[in-house]
Formats: C-alpha cells, structure tokens, sequence
C-alpha cells in the first residue's frame, strides 16, 4: 500500500453526527422554513459529503473509547470501501433530499421525514466508517429503524404498517443473527487479543489469517459466517429473505430510492466486502456465490412479473444485490473487483431509475406497467437519463453495467476453472442465466418511454427542476463511466476514478493480495469466456423479449403457487404465530386456579424431590432423631390430621370452619406440649380472631360448591400425595441432619444478661431481632389496610 | 412441697380426670345437642376446675395459683352461659329434642 | 464510625410510610409528604451508593440491627450487588410515584395508596439489603402484603379475581419458604446468610452436619424465589396481576418488585450457596464443573429450562394479546426469562470471567427491564388516562393526537427490543455474549440457549411492532382523536424515555456498576468476612 | 340479638379479659406474653362486646363519640380510631427503635435499667423493649379492631 | 422412630392443606392454604427439638442454667403466625369481595368468564 | 421441678394421655354433627379439655406460666363458643 496520511478524527467525527444532531434539529427548522426544509437537509448531506470527500486518500483508523469496561470503543476506519459508501450515503443523499423538496410538496408528516432521511443518512455514514464490531452494529440496527419509520411514513395505510412491520422483523432479526456471530468472533478474540482489541475490526484486517485459524480451532467458523451471512443477506435481501423489499416499496419514493437501492440494502454487500478479507475461503465462496446467483436469478425471474414499475425496480434491485454477493462470494481477486465496481454501477443506474419511476408515478399517476407507455413524448429528458440506466442495467455494451458483469461472468467462470469443472460450471452457467432475465426486464423499463401511448393516460406534466436534476445528474455519471470503459480500450483511462475503485477494491482483499497492476476497465478487444458469455445472454435476451407477455405471466402462474413464495411463508409464520398466540395464552393462562396450583405445587415437589435425589439424600435410620415425640404430641397431631381430614371432606362451610379450628386448637396444644407457651397463646388468640372472621364473612357468602369429578379428584391426590411425600422427606432429612453449634445457644446466654428479659422468645422478638417484628407489625397493619381499600374502593365504583 | 399437698394434689388430677372422661362419654353417647350439653358444662368444666384447683394447691395463692383461681371463676361464669347461646341457637334452629318425651315450654316471641 | 447509612433507605422509606398512613385526613400534605419522602429516598440510596462506591472500591459494609453481633442479631448488608438493584429500583419508584399523584384518582390515593406503595418500597429495600434469610421472608411479606391491596386496588371483578390468584399462588409460597428455611436451620444451624456460606462451604469445620440435604431445601427456596419473579411454571400469576393493577403500580411490580426475586437467586445462590460442599451429582445430565460448585452445576439445568420455558410462553403469549397491559405483562414473563437465561449460564460456567459475565448480564438486563417496562406500563396508563381504554382495537394513530406519549412508548419497545444504543441493547448484548462465550468455551446446552435467546428476541420484535401498528399507526379513531394527554403524565414517561437513552450511550458505568455486582455477588469471602469478621458487638465494620 | 344473660356475664367477663391482656402485655419480656398476644387478647374483648352487644352499642353508649368517618362506607367513626391507633402504633416502634442513633447505637438497639431508688418496689427494672411492644400492642389493637368493624359493618 | 410418624403427620397435613388449595371453592381452597402455613410452622417448631424445656428463664438475672428448646425457632414461628394471620384475614375479605364482584365463590366459573 | 416422681408425676401424665386422648373422642363429635351446635357443643368440650391440658402440663414441667397460657385457653374457648353460637343464629349459616 502507498504511504497514506491518517483520517481527519474531528471530520470522521462530524461526518458521523452531523446528521444526527441535523435531524434533531429539524423540528425547529420545519417550523423557521416549512417545507423548504428539504433543502436544508441536502445542505446537511452536501456538507457531507464535503467532510467525506475532504478524508479521500486517507488511509487508516481513529478511536474515541465508549464503553472502556466491555472493550467497545467508538472507532473509525477509512479505507476504499468505507469511503465508497461514503460518499454513496453522502451524495445520493445529497440529490435524493432535493428531490424531496419537489416531491414531497403537500405531504403529511414532513418533519418526521425529513428528521428519519437525516438519521438514517448518519446511520449509514456510521456503518460505512465503523471499526468496532459493536459500533457498526449500532448504526447497522439504526438504519434498520429510521427504515422502519420511512416504510410506515403513510401510517395511517395497512399496506404501509405491514411494510414497515415485515421489514423491520426480517431486518432487525437477521441483524440479531449477525451480533451473535459478531460476539462469537470476539469470544474467540478475546483470547488472543489480551480484551482490548476483541473487537476491533481493524485487528482483524491485519490479522486475517490469526483471526480465521482461532475461529477454526474453536470450531466457530462456520457459525459465524453463516450468522453474519444472514445478517448480510436479510439487509440486502438475498433470497429467501428478499421479501420485504417489494414490500417496502410503500414508502415514498425518494426513500426508495435512497434506502431499498441505493444506500441501505447495501450495507448487506458492504458487510460482506468489509469481512471478506478476514473470512474469505472455501467455503465463503461456496456460501456466499451460491447465495448471491440464486438471488441474482429469482430475483430477476420475478422482476419479469412485477406488475408495478416500482416493483419491479425493487426485484431488480435484490437481483443486483445477488450480483454483488456472487462478485464478492468469489474467492478470487477478481470477484473482489466484481464488488467492488458494480456496488458503484449500480447505485448509479438505479437510483436514477428509482427517480425516474418517481417522476412517472407523480406525473403520470399510476404505476402499473400495462397502463404506461409512450412517455418519451412528454418527458424527453426522462427518457433520456432512463436510456442510459436501463441500458446499464441490462449489461448491454457499452453500457456502464456490461463492465461489471463481464468481470462477473470473469470471476465465476474462474471459480468453475479452479474448482476443477463439474458442477462448478453452474456457476457461469447460472450466471448467464439470470443475466437473459435482467435483460429483459431491463428493456421492459426502458420500454414505458417507447411505444405507444395507453388510452387513459393523459398528457403527463414534466416534472418540476428539483425533481429533474437529482436523476440527470446520475445519468450522466452513469454515462461517463460508459465513456470511461469505451476511452479505456483506447488506453485513455481517467485515472482518478481508476484510482478510486481500486482502493475500493484493495479494501476487499486479504493482505498481499495481486491487483494486477490497480483497476483498469475496458472494451473487451478480443474473445475471451466473459465475452462469449456476454454474447450469448445478449443474444438470447434479445430473441426472448417478444415472448415477454409470456413470461410474465408463466412467472406469476409460478408464483401463484403458495409454497413457491417465500411470502407466503412469512405471512403464515406471522400470521400462524397470532393463532399460536391465542392458543398458548388459552391454554397456559386458563384462568383456573386450579391449574395454576397444579403446576406450581407441581414444580416445588419435582424440584425438591430431584434436588434430595441429586446428592443421594439418605433417609435416616430408623432410631436416630433429636426429636422426641411424646405420647400426647402424638395423640394432638393425630386429632390435628383427623381434623384436617374433616375439613377436606366437609360438607359445608360452617362444619369446615368448625372442623379447621379444631385443627387450630390441636396446633396450640401442640406448642404447649412443645414448651412453646408464647406461641400456643398466639396461636390461640389468632385462631379465635380467624374463626370470627371466618363466621363474619361466611355469613355472606352462597352454600358450598362440591366437586364430582372423580377423575379430576384422582389426579388431585396423585400431586397431594406428591407433596406429602416431599414434606416427608423433607422432614426426614431436616431432623436427621443435627448441626452441633448453632446459634440459638447464644440467645439463651444472653437473654437475661443483656436482653434483661427472662422470657427469650420475647427477647428475641423485641430486641434480637426486633427487624422482624417491625416487618411484621407492618404486614399487620397493612392488612388492616387492604380490607378498608377493598371496601371503600368499591363504594368508589359504585358511586362512578 | 410436703406429701399431704402432692397428695392433694394427686387427688385433684384424678378427680379432675374422671371429669373430663365422664364429660367426653357424655358428650359422645348422649343422643340430642340438648344432652351432650349437660356433659360438656357441667361434668368438663368440673373437670377442668379440678385440675385448675389441682394447679392452685400446687402453686400457692400468689401467681400461677392465683392465675389458677382465676381461671376456676371464668370457667364458672362462662360455661353456663355458653351452654345456654348454644341450647339458644339450637332451638331457633329448630333441631328436635330426642324422641317425644319433652317440648319446648313456649314459643319465643322475640 | 457511624454507619447509619446501610440503614437509611429502609428508615426513610418507613417513615414515610407511616407518615402518609396518619396524614390521611389531609390529602394535599399526604401527597406532599408522599413526594418528599421518595425523593428522601433517593437521597438516601445514593448516599448509600457513594459510599459503597461499586464504580471505584466496591466497600462492604454490614449493619448489625439491635447492635447485635452477627449471625445472632439481624444483619444488613449493603455491597455492589445491592447498591445496583436499590438504585435503579429507586428510580423507576420514584418516577412511578410521580405519575400516580397525577394519574390515581385522589380518592383512591386517600384511601390508601401512599403507604402501600411506601410499605412496597420497605419491602424491596429491606430485601435488598437484607443478610438473613428469615428477615428476607419478613420483608418479602411486607412487599407482597402491599401488592396484593395494590393489585386489587380498583376493586373491580377482574381485579378482584386477579388478586385471588395472586394471593393464594403467594401464600402457599410463604409456607413453602418457611418450610425451606426450617429445614435450612435446622439443618445448618444458623440464619445468617453470611454464616450460611460459611458453613454450607465447610460443613466440617461447624459440627460436620449433613451437607446432601441442603440441594434439595435450596430447592424448595428456589421455587418461592421463581415465583416472585414469575418464571414459567410459576408466572400464571403474572398477567392477570398486572393488567389489574394500577398502571404505576404495574410498573413497580414489573420493573421492581420482580427484580426483588432476580436479586435473591442471585444473592442466594452464587453468594451464599455457591460453594456449598457439595461434591457430585447422582442424577443423570448433570456435569460438575471442575471449581466444584455442584449445587449451582445443578441449578444450570433448572433454570435454563425455566428461563427458555419463560422466554417461549411470554413471548408467545405476547403477540396476539389485544390490550396494552396484557402484552406488557405477557412480555414481562418472556423478558424475565431472558434475565435468567444467563444466571443459567453462569451456574454452570466453567470459568470465572463467563460467570461473571452471566450474572452481570442479568443485572443490566434486570436493569434495562426495569427501566423499559416501568416506561412502558406507565405510557400504558397515560394512553388509558387520556383516550379511556388501552385496547388495541379501540385504538389507532396515537402517534398523531400523542406524539411525545407515542415517542416514548417507541422508546421503551426499543430497549425491550434491543435497539442501540438504548440500555436494553446492551442487556441483550451481554446475554448473546454470555451465552457466546460459554458456547466458545464449549458448554453443554450454551448453543441452546443463543437458540432460545434469538428466539425470544424475534418473538420480541413480532409483538412490539404489531403493537406499534395496531395502536399508534393506524386510522385514529374518534376517542383517540380527541384524546388530551396529561402533560404530567406524558413529562414522567418522557423522562424516563430520556433516562432509557442516556444508561445507553453513558452505557460504560452501567457496566462497571453491574460487574461490580456481579463480583460482590461473587465474592463470597469478601461478603463473609463484612458480615463476620469484623463484627464485634456493636456496628459491623465495612471494609473491601 | 342477645338475652340478658349473655349481657350481664360479658360484663364481667370483659374485664377479666382486659385485664389479662394488659398483664400479658406488661409481662412479656420476662414470661409469655408480649405486645401481640396482650394485643389480640385485648381484641377479643373487644370481639366479644361487639358480638354480643353489636358494632354501635361501643362507638355510643360507651364512648359517646360520633365523628364524620373519612371514607363513606365506614359508618362508624371509631374505625378511624382505630386507624389512628395503628399507625401512632407503627410510629412509637419506629421511633422507639431510632431513639437509639442519638446516642450513637444502632437502630433498634435496646437496652435496660435497674431504676433503684424507687419507694414500695426497692428497684424497678425497666426494658427500653417495651415501648416497642407497646408500639407493636397499638398496631395489633388498631390493625384487628379495623378490620372488626371493618368486616362486621358490612 | 418418631420422626417418622412426625415426617408422616406433617405429610398428611401438607397433602390434604394441598388437596383443599385445588378444590373449586374459594373458602375450600383458603381453608388448604390455612392448614398448609399452620403444617409449616408445626414443621418449624419441630425443627427447635421438642422436649427441652420452656425457653423462659426464672426471674431477677441469672441466666443459663438449664437447658431449653430453641427459642429462636419459636420466635420465628411467631412471626410467622402473626403474618400468617395478616395474610388469611386479607384473603377472606378477599373471598367475599370476590363474592360480591361476580356473585359466585366457584373458581371453575369464575375462570370460564375469564 | 421439685415435685416427687414417685407420686405426682405417674398421675399427671395419665391425666395427660387421657385428656389428650379425649380430646380425639370430641373430635368425632365435632366431624360427625349431626347438627351445628353439636360442633359447637363438642368444640366446647375440646376447649375444655385443652384448658386442662395445660394446666396438666403445668403441672408436669412445673412451670407455672401454663396456668396462665390455660387462662387464655378458657378466654378463647368461650369467645368461640359465643361467636358461633350466635352466627349460627343470627345468620344463615343453617344447614
């Protein structure tokens, strides 16, 4: 690497929080300029942008400490890929929010708009330039919510808050997925690193191999490339998880632009560029290019049914997303530079056409495909800037497009070389296919502005100047990197573009890796299998779009089918989850007492009975105890169960009270006989003031409900029985065990001396530990208390 | 403690007893409420009584004797009268005397 | 010398209970002396905290009550662990408190609200700070009393049966406590939690008593502890409970009293029987690490299953639930699961650091549970305040006629959530993290619980954003449109909201408080020797 | 309502009973007894007048007091007499307990003395406990009596 | 041997307080809860050793001569009795309360309107 | 304490197991009815014979302060036996 100078801290700082303090301003400002709020924000973002640009050529990592305690620290890293998304956040950012202004004219909800694109773009700014794991995290997850807010921004639209609601459980969840594996990784650092750089993601770019053969060792690797993977591929909706992109299309449109094309969904492939030098291997390439062809080619597939141009703009966007997850699955070099070129490529052409679809819908005001067409009448410029995207989109030379996925069709059919031929070549092959379908749809788009006028639209209004130049202005950067390709054959190269993208590439390669002399794109000049495989989807794209009507509507008889869709998987998930809801909260919270007790009594026995089993608890012979049962204690307990046999078998609630304080008196005695005087008298007086109670409100209560169901009465002995036993064994294991020192030997010294009280229990209560009889004295009161509120509070219902 | 008053004392614990069985069998074979009444207030009291006086002779007249005496004249002053609610409550209840040999004298008119 | 510190927030949380039980008649000084008190009360826990200082020395110190030495006079014991529960408690006590003078009607508030709700805060402090297990019981019944009057305050048929099923579930509880601390003195001889761990650990050296019968009366303590904090199977008390409640008083059952039985599994079981003498396990399954804590080797089991058995049905039940308090409280036994789940971790980690770690994520979960579902319950009660019914579909658009109320709800659904960097992400961080690092260290069962973690996790985000759209997104009906939400009421939920927030980005001395208390829990011989190695007649000595 | 019999025997026996409980209260610290059961005993007399005698015969024969309750469903003023006394109750014991920390001791912190220059007695030996037993009596009083006339006025 | 037959008593007591708590009568069920908190503190008293002799020494001072019962279990049973009390009393108004609320005492209808 | 074993002691014990054992016999009493006040009539009967219990067992210990704990006995005894007795009248606690 050439000698670089270290980031700006102050600038990489500003960058980050700048929009954040922005958009908590913006309220305020809403209030000062109304809706020419819009063009403060975009001086936010163009002062970004300005702040990202001032970091080119920089090269390395500044720290702020966070959360010192855990490691986390708030750290930055600028690199070729950071800045790339950089400036993507900055600068589409920049031209999105002007278009806002006209776009946005007479919504609702603007502030919250404008607050959530400006957070959003903070968060964004922070994932691109984040080295800590934790840190990226942060703003990973906050992207996921100011794009939950965006997707609902029509709340009050059911079709809005399901968007917003799929998008942000698929988001939110897969980014859970992707923090496990981000702890993983550092649990596994933790070791090595001595705590301070566990999660460093710096370290880990100049430890790659370090990191990977611990990861090995530990045996985590493949978890955590596949928990980052789906963390990955739920952001950028890598099939089967592409289904809240469609979806999210709900939102407006310039958020669409912005978030689900152009900015957001690629955090998904960032993340991925960002690791991929850490954990790029076998089975990388083998996840990861098998992961990002499948979304590639479904999502074309279904890009051909879309109905919707903004649909279809969003099955295309997945589709290029899977692009760039082949491009960077491949473990070659050149699957890096794939990445690397076409995440530039396509925010270009696809914001544009975002934007584009934007215009149309505003001005035209539908967005169904078959009722669209013609449109280059009216909107020539449109037209033009929908040319050169679309085009690009579709890979078609000399378009920017064709340049990175010729690398594409390079780097798979590499892959399938290296790997020995076989089922390696589905790569290329798979490829080739998914390409035939970009190009239709692509056409298909560019279509809209080309034919014949549908009856029913009307003439469609040009679009306002704010709305026109933000998608200009990507048209023609679009068409000066198809300029740079076509230039480049002739040994012309705009080197500081090269330049960049070669850092960018640089960025997703291991340390040491060949880039061939920096990157450099051209017109092929000669044949190579790329070129072939260009050809051919070309050809074949071309000899299948009049067959388009058709494949439209084979794609959507396939779709139709419920367990072909994803979709339909989600909404009986979701769906199937509030039925599963309603059954666990009827079932476990049946409202039965009964039950309740069932389980709880349950549970202490089983607990207590495995934990007696767990250390072999013996049962003590048979004439070992330090509890001496004389005859009349053993002549009272027996009255005390006779008693409480009569209560369980009472026939009414007078003879059950009647029969309970006989079991009261037998207690008392029982203590008598125990030499407990205090507590017999207690127990005595108690009993008598329960018993009163009891007859009090006896009084008013309806005659006694039996219980005939004999089943259920077995079942309530079984657990009676299983609860005796534990108080059996209990009992049996508590008496046996005899602690020779304990400390009830020390209140007998000292009542008398320093208590000055004969009576120890007394002692004990007032003085001892008079704590507890404060407790207590205030459970008294409090009872008192409570039966005041229960009446008195019921007077206050009835009298409302 | 001299022998006359263990003797007494012993006296005391067996008359007492017998009391209290006589109250109990009473309690348990005497057919109607009305009865068993007579079993429970007059021969268990008694018998408790003499275990109380039993307690008196043995403690003396000061503390636990006295706390005995006490406890003879609340058991004299309550029993009958807990007899009379019951008999009271039996009769509003309206429970029969056994068999047909007796009746209530009149009807109460509060 | 004077320590009289230890004691003061339990003084001053009494006094002002008794003092607001004689002011009755006069209901403006009541409630005066209502909100001095709990703000006396906060000065008193953080005096409390300065001294204890978990963030730089960690001090010890104990209280002996009566001026009687330990273990033979009651013992209060104030360390990191306590200092952390107590302070966050006294915040959300404090903010609930603040809200009630606004939101409970004044009649209601004359009759009896403010002592119970000081008698609730006796209680939590004295448990809190307790170092005896008989007074544990005492306190835990002073809490309990309260709530139960707090729970069917309103007195209503479905607060009248809630309270029924709260009240007998608790009171076999309470008997079944007894139960276990009998045979726990009987068998060991004291009551002293501090001399507790010191026998338990050498039987040998204190009249060799029988050491196998203390796993299984651990047990029986275990399962009253579980049902305090409403761990499946013992949570069915839960969500009739707090939906009866007034809403603050649901914010402190959930966000306070709960913690009560987090901190005394943790304060119980790693503290006090984490090193009991316990050398194998006969049941099958059942792996001693090599440090030899078999009994907590056994209760890693237990309470993974009650943690992953809580996390399901919470979070299940949550989802569909079609009222605010219904899903809070569903969500509450879910979120106490997702507290458990690492004590389950750390019982049977093999290392010190993942213990640590795992009773340090269930602090700061504890903590962030507190805060968020204090939050939430209360924005509960000021949705129902301002539009009269917190059902979901009489509701819709809140957002638009109650966007701070809103905003703060979002909040609160955000932490619970696990969004950075509000506190709850941390919490849930630290539980991935524990469960990672014992999955790393290669930990039976670890696996199973990121499994159930990630599960509760997404059911967490199903039931909160199904929420969010169904009450605050949507067509705002009539009542919601006319809806007047209390300034009051909504500057309470905001400020919390704000304190949600800021434990997030300042999450740095959350961490060091909470591994402060996770070492104090830990630090057995530290906690001993405060409790009985100074402890000469009079006050106990506090040292490090 | 009640014969004369019963009447006549409560009236005796009331007093027997109160005197009993006070005794077992003032004993408590050297044999059985103590705040509480002094305390429960003392309601049970008061138990016993209510049943015989009924809720208003106490609040207006024997105490003459008639006082507009707090809350309208306690038809008798004296439960807020008894209200009172609970939390005067839970107040001595508190305070009895922080009376200690003025002189430096720890709270609830109890001592006793031999008062010995006393007439009749020669020595009198006083416990500082039992002003916290009187506190614990008061609440026991009040708390029960509450929940009495509470439960019996419905 | 006598253990056993105390173990056997308490048992039972805990057995049938836990038949009792799963009735459909509420007074049923606060009638098991009684019985299973008064086992409990039997249990407890048991746990002090039964024959000692009275935890309460002569009059005037001189303490330690002869050998008691436990007291401090006594103590805590007392307590526990006292709580106890609190508790059960709160739980019958409790009952009526209920009673009045929803004009039954049977928790299997009480649970159906649930 | 102080007493003769030879005489008092033997007595006091049976007097003891009787009225222990007598107290079960008032048991049934109480389980079988048939009535209410026959409960209430045996429930009295049991206190009684709990008075005497105690008063026996302060005569076995001598320990003089179980006279008094068989004081309170008698107390509580008549105040249950007023107390059901006159519920059972006065409300419709009738079988």
């Amino acid at each position: 690497m050439q000698p670089t100078t270290d980031p700006a801290a102050s600038a990489v700082l500003a960058v980050v929080f700048l929009p954040f303090v922005a958009a908590g301003l913006v309220p305020l400002v809403y209030r000062l300029v109304g809706e020419r709020t819009a063009y403060y924000a975009a001086a936010i973002a163009l002062a970004c942008f300005g702040l990202v640009a001032s970091q080119y050529g920089t090269h390395g990592a500044v720290s702020f400490p966070w959360i010192r305690s855990l490691g986390v620290s708030l750290s930055f890293y600028v690199d070729g890929l950071s800045l790339l998304v950089g400036f993507l956040a900055s600068g589409v950012g920049v031209l999105i929010l002007t278009y806002s202004g006209g776009y946005m004219h007479g919504e609702p909800s603007q502030p919250k708009y404008y607050a959530s694109l400006l957070a959003f773009m903070g968060s964004m700014l922070g994932v691109a330039f984040a080295a800590d794991l934790i840190a990226l995290f942060v703003f990973w997850e906050l992207t996921s919510l100011s794009s939950f807010m965006l997707i609902g921004h029509y709340q009050r639209q059911e079709s809005s808050q399901y968007a917003a609601r799929k998008s942000m459980l698929i988001t939110v969840a897969g980014g859970l997925f992707m923090l496990i594996g981000f702890l993983l990784l550092h649990s596994v650092l933790l070791d090595v690193t001595s705590g301070s750089n566990a999660f460093s993601i710096v370290y880990m770019l100049e430890n790659p191999e370090l990191v990977q053969e611990e990861l090995r060792s530990a045996g985590l690797f493949l978890p955590v490339l596949g928990l980052i993977g789906v963390g990955a591929a739920a952001k950028s909706a890598q099939v089967p998880l592409h289904i809240w992109l469609p979806n999210a299309m709900e939102a407006p449109t310039p958020v669409s632009a912005f978030l689900h094309s152009a900015t957001m969904v690629k955090a998904g492939v960032y993340l991925l560029g960002r690791f991929r030098p850490v954990l790029v291997s076998h089975e990388w390439e083998l996840l990861f290019a098998i992961l990002g062809l499948t979304t590639m080619t479904v999502a074309a597939v279904l890009a051909v049914g879309a109905t919707d141009i903004k649909e279809l703009l969003a099955y295309s966007t997945a589709s290029h997303l899977g692009l760039i997850v082949a491009g960077f699955g491949f473990a070659s070099e050149l699957g890096g530079e794939t990445g690397a070129f076409h995440i530039i490529n396509h925010a270009t052409f696809k914001a544009a056409l975002f934007l584009v679809a934007g215009i149309v819908a505003h001005e035209a005001g539908t967005r169904k495909i078959e009722n669209l067409g013609g449109l280059k009448e009216d909107l020539p410029i449109t037209a033009a800037i929908t040319a050169v995207a679309a085009l690009g989109m579709a890979g078609v030379p000399p378009f920017n497009g064709f340049y990175s996925k010729e690398l594409l069709f390079e780097a798979a059919w590499e892959a399938a070389v290296h790997a020995g031929g076989g089922l390696a070549y589905l790569y290329p092959a798979v490829a080739v296919f998914g390409s035939v379908f970009t190009f239709l749809y692509s056409i298909r788009f560019l279509m809209l502005f080309f034919g014949e006028k549908p009856t029913g639209l009307h003439k469609v209004h040009s679009p306002p100047k704010a709305m026109l130049a933000p998608p200009l202005l990507l048209g023609v950067i679009a068409g000066l990197v198809s300029l740079g390709g076509i230039l480049g054959t002739f040994g012309i190269h705009f080197a500081p573009f090269d330049h960049f993208v070669g850092e960018v590439w640089a960025s997703t390669l291991p340390p040491g890796s060949d880039l061939h002399g920096g990157f450099s794109y051209y017109f092929p000049d000669h044949i190579t299998p790329a070129v072939t495989m260009s050809a051919v989807t070309l050809v074949l794209g071309a000899a299948s779009y009049p067959f388009y009507g058709r494949l439209h509507e084979g794609v959507n008889r396939v779709t139709d089918v419920n367990v072909l869709r994803a979709n339909w998987y989600y909404n009986s998930a979701v769906f199937g989850l509030n039925g599963v809801s309603d059954t666990t909260a009827e079932r476990v919270q049946n409202g039965l007492l009964r039950t309740y007790a069932t389980w709880a009594l349950a549970s202490v026995a089983g607990l207590t009975l495995a934990g007696y089993a767990a250390t072999s608890v013996t049962l003590p012979a048979f004439e070992l105890s330090k509890v001496a049962v004389t005859v009349p204690i053993l002549l009272v307990l027996l009255v005390a169960i006779v008693g409480a046999v009569a209560v369980s078998i009472a026939p009414s609630h007078i003879s059950g009270v009647l029969t309970l304080s006989i079991l009261g008196f037998m207690v008392a005695v029982f203590y008598v006989l125990a030499d407990a005087p205090d507590l017999a008298l207690t127990q005595l007086v108690v009993e008598t003031l329960l018993l009163v109670i009891f007859l009090l409100v006896l009084d008013k209560l309806p005659a006694f409900y039996g219980n005939t169901d004999r089943a259920k009465m077995a079942r309530d002995g079984v657990l009676s029985a299983a609860v005796g036993a534990t108080v059996f064994v209990t009992v049996l294991v508590s008496t046996a065990a005899t602690p020779t020192d304990g400390i009830a030997s020390f209140f007998v010294e000292q009542a008398v001396p320093v208590g000055g009280g004969g009576n120890i229990v007394n002692v004990i209560l007032v003085d001892f530990r008079a704590f507890d009889t404060l407790g207590e004295i205030s459970v008294v009161a409090m009872a008192a208390l409570s039966v005041l509120t229960l009446v008195a509070m019921r007077e206050r219902g009835e009298t409302q | 403690m001299n022998e006359i008053q263990q003797l007494v004392v012993a006296a005391l614990v067996v008359v007492g007893s017998f009391f209290l069985l006589v109250g109990t069998v009473g309690l348990l074979r005497f057919p109607d409420v009305y009865n068993r009444m007579h079993a429970s207030s007059k021969a268990a009291t008694l018998g408790a009584s003499s275990i109380l006086l039993a307690g008196f002779v043995y403690y003396g007249p000061q503390g636990a004797g006295l706390t005995s005496l006490v406890g003879i004249v609340f058991l004299f002053l309550t029993a009958p009268t807990g007899a009379h609610l019951i008999s009271r409550s039996a009769q509003k209840m309206g429970v029969p005397f056994f068999g047909k040999a007796a009746e209530w004298p009149r009807e109460e008119s509060d | 010398m004077s320590q009289q510190f230890v004691v003061a927030p339990l003084l001053v949380a009494l006094v002002t209970a008794i003092a607001t039980l004689l002011t009755r008649r006069f209901g403006r000084a009541q409630v005066t002396l209502s909100l001095l008190g709990s703000l006396g009360y906060l000065g008193a826990v953080a005096l409390l905290v300065s001294k204890v200082d978990p963030l730089g020395a960690s001090n010890v110190f104990s209280y002996q009550l009566s001026g009687w030495q330990a273990p033979f006079g009651i013992t209060i014991v104030a360390d990191s662990l306590s200092a952390f529960m107590l302070a966050f408690s006294a915040v959300i006590a404090t903010a609930a408190l603040v809200f009630s003078a606004s939101y409970v009607d004044s009649f209601g508030q004359r009759v009896s609200y403010h002592p119970l709700f000081h008698f609730m805060m006796v209680g939590v402090t004295g448990s809190f700070l307790t170092g005896d297990i008989f007074n544990l019981f005492v306190w835990f019944e002073v809490m309990l009393m309260s709530s139960y009057v707090l729970v069917v305050f309103y007195s209503g048929p479905e607060h009248t049966q809630a309270a029924l099923q709260y009240v007998v579930l608790n009171l076999v509880g309470s008997a079944v406590m007894l139960l276990a601390i009998g045979g726990l003195y009987s068998t060991t001889g004291t009551l002293n939690m501090a001399d507790l761990a010191r026998r338990v650990a050498d039987p040998a050296a204190f009249g060799d008593f029988a050491i196998a019968p203390v796993l299984g009366l651990s047990a029986l303590l275990f399962a009253v502890f579980a049902l305090k904090a409403g761990l499946a199977p013992f949570q069915f008390w839960v969500p009739s409970a707090y939906r009866a409640a007034p809403a603050p008083v649901s914010a402190m059952l959930a966000g306070v009293v709960k913690k009560v039985g987090i901190y005394a599994i943790v304060r119980v079981y790693f503290t006090v029987f984490g090193a009991a003498a316990i050398s194998e396990l006969s049941l099958p399954g059942l792996s001693v690490p090599d440090d030899g804590s078999a009994l907590l080797a056994f209760y890693g089991p237990v309470m993974f299953v009650m943690a992953a058995a809580s996390i399901v049905v919470g979070g299940l039940g949550a989802v569909s639930r079609d009222d605010i308090d219904g899903l809070l409280a569903y969500s509450s036994i879910g979120q106490v699961g997702f507290i458990v789940l690492p004590l389950a971790i750390a019982a049977t980690a093999p290392t010190e650091e993942i213990r640590v770690l795992g009773v340090a994520a269930a602090l700061v979960y504890a903590l962030n549970h507190g805060f968020a579902k204090g939050l939430l319950f209360l924005a509960s009660g000021a949705v129902y305040d301002a539009v009269g019914t917190e059902r979901f579909p009489d509701l819709g658009g809140l957002t638009e006629s109650a966007p701070w109320l809103s905003a703060g709800f979002f909040v609160g659904a955000l932490a619970l959530i696990g969004i950075p960097p509000l506190s709850g992400f941390f919490g849930k961080m630290l539980v991935f993290d524990a469960a990672g690092s014992a999955s790393a260290a290669g930990v039976a069962g670890s696996n199973a619980a990121l499994g159930i973690a990630l599960v509760g996790a997404i059911l967490t985000i199903a039931y909160f954003s199904r929420a969010w759209n169904r009450g605050f997104w949507g067509e705002p009906p009539l009542l919601v449109r006319n809806a007047d939400a209390k300034v009051s009421l909504v500057a309470v939920v905001v400020a919390l909201a704000l304190a949600i927030a800021l434990l997030g980005v300042g999450f740095d001395v959350v961490m060091q408080a909470a591994n402060a208390g996770a070492e104090a829990a830990l630090d057995r011989q530290g906690y001993i020797d405060a409790v009985l190695g100074a402890a000469e007649g009079g006050s106990g000595g506090g040292h490090a | 309502m009640s014969t004369v019999i019963a009447r006549t025997v409560t009236r005796t026996v009331v007093p027997i009973i109160l005197v009993t409980a006070i005794a077992l209260l003032l004993q408590g610290h050297n044999l059985p007894g103590g705040g509480f059961i002094g305390g429960v005993l003392t309601v049970t007399a008061f138990a016993l007048i209510y049943v015989i005698y009924g809720l208003d015969y106490l609040e207006e024969e024997l105490l003459h007091q008639i006082r507009a309750p707090l809350l309208d469903s306690i038809r008798h003023g004296i439960v807020e007499n008894y209200q009172v006394a609970f939390g005067v109750g839970l107040a001595v014991a508190v305070v009895a307990g922080l009376v200690p920390l003025v002189f430096g001791e720890n709270f609830l912190y109890q001592s006793h003395w031999y008062i010995k220059p006393l007439p009749i007695y020669g020595k009198l030996h006083v416990a500082s406990a039992l002003a916290f037993d009187l506190g614990v009596y008061f609440v026991v009083v009040g708390a029960l009596l509450t929940i009495l006339a509470v439960v019996g006025t419905e | 041997m006598t253990q056993f037959v105390l173990a056997g008593v308490l048992g039972v007591l805990f057995a049938l307080g836990t038949f009792l708590v799963l009735r459909r009568d509420i007074v049923r069920v606060v009638w098991g809860v009684t019985i299973i908190s008064q086992s409990a503190n039997v249990y407890l008293v048991t746990m002090g050793g039964l024959s000692g002799g009275v935890p309460i020494l002569s009059h005037g001072g001189h303490g330690g001569g002869h050998a008691v019962s436990d007291p401090l279990v006594q103590a805590l049973v007392l307590t526990a009795i006292v709580i106890g009390f609190g508790t059960t009393a709160f739980a019958l108004v409790l009952t009526y309360r209920v009673y009045q609320e929803h004009g039954t005492i049977d928790l299997l209808e009480l649970g159906e309107k649930a | 304490m102080a007493s003769d074993p030879t005489l008092l002691a033997p007595v006091v014990n049976a007097g003891l197991i009787l009225a222990s054992a007598l107290t079960l016999l008032a048991g049934y009493r109480v389980i079988k009815g048939p009535t209410v006040p026959d409960r209430v009539v045996a429930l009295d009967t049991i206190a009684t014979n709990v008075v005497a219990i105690a008063a026996l067992f302060a005569l076995s210990t001598g320990e003089g302060l179980f006279v008094t704990v068989s004081l309170v006995l008698a107390i509580i005894g008549f105040i249950s036996t007023i107390a059901v007795s006159q519920f059972v009248t006065e409300g419709d606690i009738i079988e």
